[in-house]
Formats: structure tokens, C-alpha cells, sequence
């Protein structure tokens, strides 16, 4: 059994081993081991070259990381907090994605941005937010999130294997989460979603911190004899929508689950292309159970602005009444 | 860089001082008050401390050891200047009149801030990294507009002087002659990283290159950062740019409550430290010159026990925000689709009410 | 007859005639009038204090801005081109959306971001994007965008007037259309869509640039016996929508048109919310005509990028053969 | 800022002269290809100009004033070393060997850049300003971790200098040592805007702020500038860290094409900075000290000319890529609705072809 904490950290020891080219950066990821911890004893092991302490600037750490991946490194950077990845919001949108294509292809990026990301922890402002979408309405990223040890240990590893930038979003409030894991050989590639359990009457859709939470919905509608599907989609861009549509196909109801505000959430792409894609097969509009649209609240009361099991429980059966 | 020039009036052991360019004249009761200003900060920061630990608090961002920084320029402050804190100035906001209670609030999870920063001239407590200098820098240009005589001051950290706003803020104070001091506490540490994780060269010294003067200050000497903040303010005041201030001090804490610096430093540099502490330094002073007995000392500390009893007892006290308050300040004008969002969970909240 | 450009131009001459508070801020906007000329004359009737020539740092415009705001100030910031709003992402996501909230209603924060949007200009890289989802999908602001000279003259002056921020599209390559204007009185209020033209068959979504192209394409259909309604949104954030509902219930037909990707861009949003409130009205599922999920292409092929009549009625006739 | 000291070699009137901490020794072949450089430059700049106008080009950004600045680092430049340039450095292109009609392509709107930047060095146009200055920084720390001796040379303008990133890039190379020369052209506009709008003091001052030196150089004076850089480049191979130059120049075209300067300065500016051409100031030379006669300045003359031809040849002939193409380079792996959508987009254009 291993936390998803450890399993990133265990698959970023695994890509430094690897590869003399990656490297972590960051604020605090050397001796301190990251707030989560999730750099512990890399510092140690690969020496200050490689697990870099850097100075307080976001910024600064994507564009010293655009350049160190021009000269062919791998820098693979730890955002603290999801509130704090803004100031770098121009190395990211107007240098990161769109790179490679301006060289036509001649330069790669192969950069990883690792976000903690979402609520649930008792945090003060800027610590719970879910802005997954604005670097998925992004072309040039690539955006994947884990929701269990095993897919953070292998999807971290495949994220920094791959050419192009990945925005690598961790459901830090699923940090502390074990599960044994297999260590063998992934199961899935990096872009694919997965069918985590069969349903028939209708399809829960989710990623990141909400996998559980839909999990937790699935049983208890069973006890209730509904019986939903739960697919993780893993990856946010590219969108692996085939599972989606054939499960579509065969419940008719859809509900997509993110602690994102539901206006232009990821919510929105996927009720619009599922509904193009199954017009014929929905028997109720797909619904969204999302954050509201407020900044994310004080902690307090953040349990009534995340999707929880009666939400998503209400929503499934606003689904079945439509 | 210890050799660096440092501002200093009254030395670690509680020895008054000169320094070449700045004096001060300071009343006993005015020494007194200091005292007890600094007492009355440490209180409050060792008490939410232990609110915290007692989970009255979701966490702390403890001030200990930088009182001085805060009350000394905190009390250079004149009624309508306006300070811009980061999330650690508590003895400012302190200086400033601000409620305490209402300060934890945002420690507590009920709100993000919540006070009216009008109301002292004390803006909201500000996370991200080095986003209030240029807050402050556009309300000096304000005041610039507005022919007003007061000032601004805007507090941050060693390791927010190498965000680009902190700089972008610098330009534009120094090019718009604005009325801001940028007072800088460099306690040594961001969260894990020493100041030589973000400079080479002492942090005074940055200001000259964007045009403007930089000093550096014993941050743990109250005197000697009140004397060179009046002295900032009041060059601002007369129109002449911005001023630069480091005071170079220490945290004593953790960075907040869920930091365990044993990780990333040594316990003995506590200790160097702990010779140079901001309130004993006064507190020697006070008594060795006589102008305070243990009468005073007694009085004042059960003052600051009072003020933590209250403290503690209001902070336990004090409700949750009833979760539909995350609709209600989003927007200062009707917004329909909000609206009908908030009715909606309302609606939902309420449907829970009469089930079994 | 006035100008796009000149209208706004109007506007922000009497908002700083109305109000003393008001004042504007940007690069290159004081004797040189701004990149498109749209404050020419301003600083010169009203002063480099009110007129504000700022130093080359977007994030310092959004900050000082904020800081003006607190001191009672409305100011109204320009940003040169839409691909340069990036560095200030952080002051407007992090501090601008959420200052009111954080102070629990005690600040308002009465500023406008005025963002000459959109291609066709024939522009290199960065001055030709369209990213008002980002903002869309950010509480705590406003999103607005006008479509022709009177819409340009009234929105800016109640976008000033408001106590909210707000983010203020200009549609750059419309900045030269012409039209006689009404300066009475404004006939719709900031945040109202507005039906443009009445029609039967199918209804186009659309607002800023797309809007021209949308009458186009309507004009078009009419020849070949098919009449679409056109609505111009005006305001992606909040959405009215009462106008798009009624709508798509009468023609069951509906394709959203803008230049921004599709990819989770306003489309997706307002496909999800029509398809949930008119589900059984819908003949065909909501269609997105927009730009394609790439950087935006270099000038010379930037036509075949940005939607155009063809590709709209492609949409139409897609929407009608589904 | 006149008065401040500024490194010269060469005065505008030809003059050799000597500077306390820099000489350069140059040989009578070096001279004039450097002079041939400027003027190619020149002349690569006013076919260019003239592209634009013919609506050949949808933009042109001139680097009329600024050759010596270019020409002068970029020869400073050895093998292996990489510039990181804005969208102005057409003469340093030029020294780098960058194919001078690869260089028209963003600017005629067939591409965003396209060249492959590690074939010579010379990373891609960056037009956001300042990002290109931590991308330098960053590259530079990657030669750090290969123990490698080359150096990397950030160029950015006045206008720059306001901006966050280039102050967080002095951050990190300072911070980190990192072989980077940070280069400015100070050609004392931001399109409309006067220096006096971006700082108070001059540029170069900046640097010590955060850790390293700092130089003016006559940016119109390329042998000044060559033998500044040279220096400059030597002491960040050597390890000691990042170095700034502020080569003192002049933009004495427009901003671009699109440019309006009539707006905004005085004509008699202009005419001061005539006086203090770049290349004139090294053919007086070169003919005033023999070492070049009229038939070596008719030589480079036709050289130019010739380069010119050609330039314009190609660019007229150059066709517009295949819509399709917007597709091609997003992804470096495969991409599936994005292939899906190429698709779709291939199919919707041949829907037209078959169409009477
Ligand atoms: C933009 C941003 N990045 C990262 C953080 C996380 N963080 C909070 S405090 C801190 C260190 C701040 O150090 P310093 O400026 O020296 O202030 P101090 O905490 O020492 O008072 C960091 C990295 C943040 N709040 N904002
Ligand atoms: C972030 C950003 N903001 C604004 C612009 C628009 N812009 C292009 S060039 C320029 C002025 C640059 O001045 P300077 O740095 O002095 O360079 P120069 O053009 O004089 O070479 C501006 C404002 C931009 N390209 N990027
Ligand atoms: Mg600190
Ligand atoms: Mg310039």
C-alpha cells in the first residue's frame, strides 16, 4: 500500500533515474521535500543540479524551465499551490504551447508542470481551486490529471516521457490515499480514459479528486438499485471520448462531476461534444455537478461548494425525472 | 552581508545607540507604549498559535520575532496612511486598530479577510506573493491624484522581492514619483529557502537601480525601524519618490503552522537569534534606564493576558458563514444567472431540511 | 456615420467628461492615441494624469489599477493586444474577480479591461487571438463584447459606470465599420443579448467580430430560402439567454459562431445550457462553428482559421441534414 | 543621463579613441568586414522595408540606427554560443548566419518563425516582451549542467526592462550564476514611449541591484560594443556570473511599419542622432586611416545590392504554406481529435473543389 503522494514521488525517482536529462524545479521541492512532500529525498539522492530549489517566481521557473528544455533537459516544475500558477500564465499560454509550432516542429518542450489542485483540505484562499480548463482551452498542452497511486505512479513517468508539455494536475486532497499498486508495467497509456465500473442506467464522468467521490455515489445508488458507470477520463486534452459515447449509448443519462465552476468547465466541452455525438441515444440532457460560480470559498464551508455524494446523487436523479 | 551598514539605536542588549544619520527623541510613555505594543503583538501571535494547534484555526502565519519590524513601522504610520500587509503583518494591523478578532478570521475558514480595509487603512491580507506592491504603488499614484499629504506603505517578504510584480512595482512607483515606502521584512527565510535562494547582494541595495534610495535596518530594533520609517514616510511625503526599507530580522517560527522548518534548518541559528529579540532588547532598556519597574512589566503582561482571553473566547465562539454567503459578494451588482444559482442552493439546502 | 474605433473613442471622452474619477491607463495610449487610435485626443484634452502612458508591464497596468480602484478611482485600462493580457493574468484572476468577495462586499473594485480582440487583421503572432473564455470562466468578473458603433459608444460608457470589473472585448478588425449611432440614450442594458434579425429555421449564436460575418451568412441563406435568426450576446458573462431559449423553442435549430477555438471555448458553455433547457425543442444538437483547437495561424492563412459564411452555412446545412 | 560614463572606441566623427578599461586590437580585415556587416544589414533592413510597403511583408520592424548595436554583440558571439533575440535583432541574425529570407517569413505572415533555432544558434523571434530573457536564463543553466564553456546573450529593449520577466530573469541568472549577457538595445523608445516612462536612472544601473554588473556602451560604436561584449562573454564563460550591457542607440526608424513616430517625437531628434550614424562613423574611419579606398566601398555596395535582389526574389516568390498546415506542428506526438479535426478540415475544403 502506497499513498498517491509517494507514488508520484516514486515515479519521478524512476524518470531521474532514467534519464540524466530531467530534472524537478521548484519552490521549497529540495530539503523541505515540497509542501506535500512529494519531492521528499529527491534532493538528496540527485543532488541540488537536478532537484532545483528555485528563487519565489513562477515565471521565472517556466521560462528558465523553456530554456533548459531548449538546450535538452526534461524539467519537470512543481507549481506550490493551483492559485499560484497565474504568474506564469504567459510562459505557459504564449511560450509553452505554442513553441513547437512556431518552430514547425523543430523544437520540442518536453515539460511537465505538476499542479496540486482543488479543495477539501481546510485551506486558505487560493489553495483549492480547480483551473484545469483555462490551460485545456489551450492548444499546444497537454492536460492529465491521476486519481489513484497507480495511475500517479505511471502517468507522472509517462507526462515526462512525453515531447510535448503536460499540465499534470494532482487531486492533492487524495494525497494521503493507499492503494497496493502495480509497478510492473502501465496499464493504460497517458490519454486514455477508463471505465472504473459498469452501470447501466446512467454514466458518471469524472477525473481527479471527484473519481472517488462518483465512486462513493455509484455504491450508494446501488443500495438504491441504480446502477451507474463511472469513467475516469484521465486525460482532459486530448479527450479519449469513445469509452464516453459507448457508455452514453447504452445508459442514455449522463452526469459530468469536477470541482471546477461549471461555467466553461470542462463540463461544458463535454455535454456539447457528448450531445453531438449521442443525440439520438440521450435520453435526458447531460447535467453537470460542478463548483458554483463563486470564488472558491473559505474553508468552512467548502463541503457545500464541492460535488459530494447527495449532489451528485440529486443530480442523477434529476437526470432520470427529465 | 552582515557587514552591511544597519540602522541601529538600541542594541541587542538593550544599549541605546547612534547612528550617523538617523536619532530619535522618544518619550518614556512613548517607550512605554512601544513596549507594550510589542508585548500585546507577541500575545496575540502565541495565542492564535495555540488556537491553531487547537484546531480553532485552520492555520497560523506566526509574526514571532519580527515585532519589532512591525510595530516600529507600524507606529511611524500616521492617521490616513495606508498599509499594504502581506499575511504575516499582525503587528501592523495591531498598530492600525484592526480588530483582532476579525483578523483570524481568515485563519479560522470563515472568510478570506472580510474587514473593511478603509477603515483603518489597512488593506485585506494579501496571499499571493508580491500582488499588494502594486496595489499599494496604484493607491500612492491615488493620493498623488487626490494632492493628499499622506502615504502608503507596502509590506512583503525577502522571497516576494523576486516576483516580477514586486519589481513591476517598483518601476512604476519610481517613474510616477509615487508616495510609497516598500518596507521589506527579510526574516531570512521563504518558507525553505534562505535569502541566498533569491539574492546574491543584500536587498536594500535593489531599490537604487529602479532609481530610488534603499536602507537597511535592525528589524529586531523598534527604535531604529520607527526612526528611519518616519523618516521614509515623511520623504514621501514631501514628494520625493519612493523609498526602499529592509529590515533585516528573523522568523523565529515556522513559516505558519503547517511548516516544520527542523527539515531545512538549524536549531542553533534560532538560538543566535533569540540573543537579538525585539521585546527583551526594550524591556532592558526600559528597566536599566528606569523608566519602567516590574510594576509596569506585571501590569502589561496581564493587559496582553486579558486581551488573549477575550481573544480566545470570541474566536470559539464565532460561528460558521452560512454556506450560502459564498453567493453573496461575488458581484457588487444584480447578476440574473448567479441569482438563480444561489436560489437553486437554496432550494437544495432546503430540500434536506425535513427528511428524517 | 462614425467609426467602431471612434465610437469608443465617444464613449471614453464622455465617461472622463462625467466622471473625474475616471481615468485611463495603458501603453502608447497618450499622444499617440493607442495602436488603433481609439484614444486619440484624450490625453491632450484631458491631461497625462488622467491619461495615464504607463510603463511597458501589463501586470504593474492591472496592479496600479487596483490599487487606484481602492482609493476610489474607476480606471480603464488598455491592454495593446489581446495576446498580451497574459502577464496580468494573475491581477485580474487572483486579485481584480476576487477583491469584492474577499472583503465581503466592503471594496468594489469599478475597473474596465479593454482588449482589442480577434483576427483578420493580418497580424503575426499574439494580436489576433480570442480569449474571452478564460475570463468568461472566471467569477467575480464581467464579460462583455460589442459588435458595431452604437453597441461600442454605450457598452464602454456602462461598462465604466460599472462597480464591477469588467472585461471589455473590442472586435479589432470591426474597429473601421461605420454607422450612424443614437447618443440619446442607450437602448439595451450592458448585460442584454439582443435578437439582430428575426428568422424561422435556425438560430445563430454569435457576438464582437463574428457578428458582421453571422448577417452575412443570414443574408446569404435567405437566397437560398432559409431564414435564420441571428443574436448578437453582447455579454458572455453573465449570459442572457431568455432571448436564445425563445429562440431556439421556435427554430429547434442552433449554431453558435465565434473565432475563439471550440475547444471548451464560449460554445461549449452556451451549447450545454441550450441543450439542457431546450431538449426537447432541439431538432439537431447545437453546432459550433469557431476557430480551430490550434495556436492561431500565421496571416496568410488565417481565412481558412477564422469562420466564415461558408463555413457557417456548412454548419447550417449540417445542422438541418442532421 | 548624458553625463553618464558610456564605453567608446570609435567617435562619431571617426575618431579612434581609448577607453580606461577596454581596448580592442582589430586588424585592417576585421574593420572592414565588420563594415560590411553593417552595411548588409542596413541594406537587408531597407529591402525589407521596402517589402512592406510593396505589401510583400504584412509588418516590418526596422533596425535602422541599431546596426552597430547588432552587429557589434553579435560578432562578439563565437561558435556554439546562442542568442536569444526580440523581434529586432535582424543584424545579429545576420552574424549568426540565419538565412536572411527565413527571417521575412513571420513578418510576410507565412509562418510564426520557423527556423530551427540550434542550427545556428539563434533562438526564434519572441514578440511578447521580455519572455525571451528567462528562456536565455534557463538555457544558460542548461550549459552550466553540461559543463559546457559557451555563453548565451539575452537581447531586450528599454521598454522591456518594466517587465516582471526580465527582472525575475536577473533573479534566477544571478541567483544561479548562470552564463548569461543580458543585452539591451536602449534605442530610447518604447514605440511611443520615451525612456523617462520605463525608469528614472539609466538601464545599466539596474544590474547591481541584483548581483552583477552593469555597463553603458555607445551602442552606434561597433567597435565599442564588440569589444564590450567580448569582455562581457569572457566573464560569464569564466564562471563569475551573468553581466548587463545597455548599448546606448537609437531607433531612428519607426516602431514598425505600422508606426506613426510623427505622433509622438520631433523630427530634430531625429537629425541629432543622424549625426552619430553607426556605419558612417566606420567608413570615415576606414578612409580616413587608408585602410579602405572607394573601390572597397563600391564592392560592398554591390554586395549589398546584390543580397538585396536575391532577397527580394525570393520573397516574393514565396508561397503561402498549405491551410492546412496550421494543423501540422501543435503536437510533437499524435494527437487524436486534433487529427480528427485535420481531417475534417481536409474534407470540408476538397467539399469545394468539385463545385462549378
Ligand atoms: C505567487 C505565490 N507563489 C507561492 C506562494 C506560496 N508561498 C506562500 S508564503 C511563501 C514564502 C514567502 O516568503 P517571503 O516573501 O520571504 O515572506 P515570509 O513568509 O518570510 O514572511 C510561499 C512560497 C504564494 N503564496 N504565492
Ligand atoms: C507583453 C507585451 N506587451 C506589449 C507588447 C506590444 N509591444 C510590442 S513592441 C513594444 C515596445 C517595446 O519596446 P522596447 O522593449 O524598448 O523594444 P524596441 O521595440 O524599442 O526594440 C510594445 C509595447 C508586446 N509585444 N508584448
Ligand atoms: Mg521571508
Ligand atoms: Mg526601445
Amino acid at each position: 500500500m502506497i499513498t498517491l503522494a509517494k507514488a508520484i514521488n516514486a515515479g519521478l525517482r524512476k524518470s531521474l533515474e532514467k534519464d540524466s536529462h530531467v530534472l524537478l524545479m521548484g519552490e521549497d521541492i529540495g530539503k523541505l521535500g515540497g509542501v506535500f512532500r512529494v519531492t521528499e529525498g529527491l534532493q538528496a539522492d540527485f543532488g541540488t543540479e537536478r532537484v532545483v530549489d528555485t528563487p519565489l517566481a513562477e515565471s521565472g521557473i517556466l521560462g528558465t524551465a523553456i530554456g533548459l528544455a531548449l538546450r535538452g533537459y526534461r524539467p519537470v516544475c512543481e507549481i506550490q499551490f493551483d492559485g499560484f500558477v497565474y504568474p506564469a500564465f504567459d510562459q505557459i499560454t504564449s511560450q509553452l504551447s505554442k513553441m513547437h509550432a512556431r518552430a514547425l516542429g523543430k523544437v520540442n518542450l518536453p515539460i511537465v508542470v505538476r499542479i496540486p489542485y482543488g479543495g477539501g483540505i481546510g485551506a486558505v484562499e487560493h489553495h483549492s481551486e480547480s483551473n484545469e480548463a483555462y490551460f485545456a482551452h489551450t492548444a499546444g498542452l497537454r492536460i492529465v490529471t491521476c486519481s489513484n497511486p497507480e495511475d500517479a505512479y505511471w502517468m507522472i513517468q509517462q507526462a515526462i516521457d512525453s515531447d510535448d508539455p503536460v499540465i499534470f494536475f494532482e487531486p492533492k486532497r487524495r494525497y494521503w490515499d493507499k492503494a497496493d499498486i502495480n509497478m510492473e508495467a502501465p496499464s493504460l497509456d497517458l490519454h486514455s480514459a477508463k471505465v472504473l465500473q459498469e452501470g447501466t442506467d446512467l454514466t458518471l464522468i469524472t477525473y481527479g479528486p471527484s473519481v472517488r467521490t462518483c465512486l462513493e455515489a455509484r455504491r450508494v445508488a446501488e443500495t438504491e438499485g441504480k446502477s451507474l458507470e463511472v469513467i475516469d477520463l484521465r486525460s482532459l486534452s486530448p479527450l479519449d471520448l469513445e469509452p464516453v459515447f459507448a457508455s452514453i449509448e447504452k445508459t442514455g443519462h449522463g452526469v459530468i462531476v469536477h470541482e471546477a465552476p461549471t461555467f466553461l468547465g470542462m463540463g461544458a466541452e463535454l455535454s456539447a461534444q457528448i450531445t453531438q455525438e449521442c443525440f439520438y441515444s440521450l435520453e435526458a440532457p447531460i447535467l453537470r455537478v460542478g463548483g458554483y460560480n463563486v470564488p472558491y470559498p473559505p474553508a468552512r464551508i467548502e463541503d457545500h461548494y464541492l460535488p459530494d455524494v447527495d449532489r451528485i446523487l440529486d443530480a442523477v436523479d434529476r437526470s432520470f425525472e427529465f | 552581508m552582515a557587514q552591511e551598514r544597519l540602522v541601529q539605536l538600541l542594541t541587542p542588549e538593550g544599549e541605546r545607540v547612534e547612528d550617523p544619520e538617523y536619532s530619535i527623541e522618544i518619550s518614556t510613555e512613548e517607550l512605554k507604549a512601544l513596549y507594550r505594543d510589542l508585548v500585546m503583538v507577541r500575545r496575540f501571535d502565541v495565542e492564535a498559535t495555540a488556537l491553531q494547534r487547537q484546531g480553532e484555526l485552520g492555520l497560523w502565519a506566526q509574526s514571532l520575532g519580527q515585532e519589532a519590524a512591525q510595530v516600529g513601522s507600524g507606529r511611524a504610520l500616521e492617521q490616513g496612511d495606508y498599509a499594504f500587509p502581506t499575511y504575516r503583518e499582525h503587528g501592523v494591523a495591531w498598530c492600525k486598530g484592526v480588530d483582532p478578532v476579525q483578523l483570524l478570521g481568515m485563519f479560522r475558514g470563515v472568510n478570506h479577510g472580510g474587514w473593511d480595509p478603509n477603515e483603518n487603512g489597512f488593506q485585506l491580507y494579501t496571499i499571493v506573493i508580491g500582488a499588494q506592491t502594486l496595489h499599494a504603488t496604484g493607491y500612492a499614484m491615488g493620493l498623488m491624484r487626490d494632492k493628499s499629504d499622506r502615504a502608503v506603505i507596502a509590506y512583503f517578504g525577502d522571497g516576494a522581492s523576486s516576483q516580477g510584480d514586486v519589481n513591476e512595482a517598483f518601476v512604476f512607483a519610481s517613474v510616477f514619483q509615487a508616495p510609497v515606502v516598500f518596507f521589506c521584512q527579510n526574516n531570512q527565510w521563504a518558507i525553505s529557502q534562505p535569502i541566498e535562494g533569491q539574492t546574491r547582494v543584500p536587498l536594500y541595495r535593489r531599490a537604487s537601480g529602479f532609481g530610488f534610495p534603499g536602507i537597511r535596518v535592525d528589524g529586531n530594533d523598534v527604535l531604529a525601524v520607527l526612526a528611519v520609517t518616519r523618516e521614509a514616510l515623511a520623504k514621501v511625503r514631501r514628494g520625493e519618490g519612493p523609498t526602499f526599507i529592509e529590515a533585516f530580522t528573523y522568523r523565529m517560527g515556522a513559516h505558519t503552522t503547517s511548516d516544520d522548518p527542523s527539515r531545512y534548518r538549524l536549531a542553533s541559528d534560532l538560538e543566535v537569534w533569540k540573543l537579538k529579540d525585539p521585546i527583551e532588547r526594550v524591556k532592558v532598556h526600559l528597566a536599566r534606564t528606569g523608566q519602567a519597574d516590574s510594576v509596569f512589566f506585571a501590569e502589561v503582561n496581564a493587559q496582553a493576558e486579558e486581551m488573549a482571553a477575550t481573544l480566545r473566547a470570541k474566536i470559539i465562539g464565532m460561528p460558521d458563514p452560512d454556506p450560502d454567503e459564498m453567493f453573496a459578494h461575488v458581484y457588487a451588482e444584480p447578476h440574473a444567472p448567479l441569482a438563480r444559482e444561489r436560489e437553486e442552493f437554496k432550494n437544495y439546502l432546503a430540500s434536506f431540511v425535513d427528511q428524517p
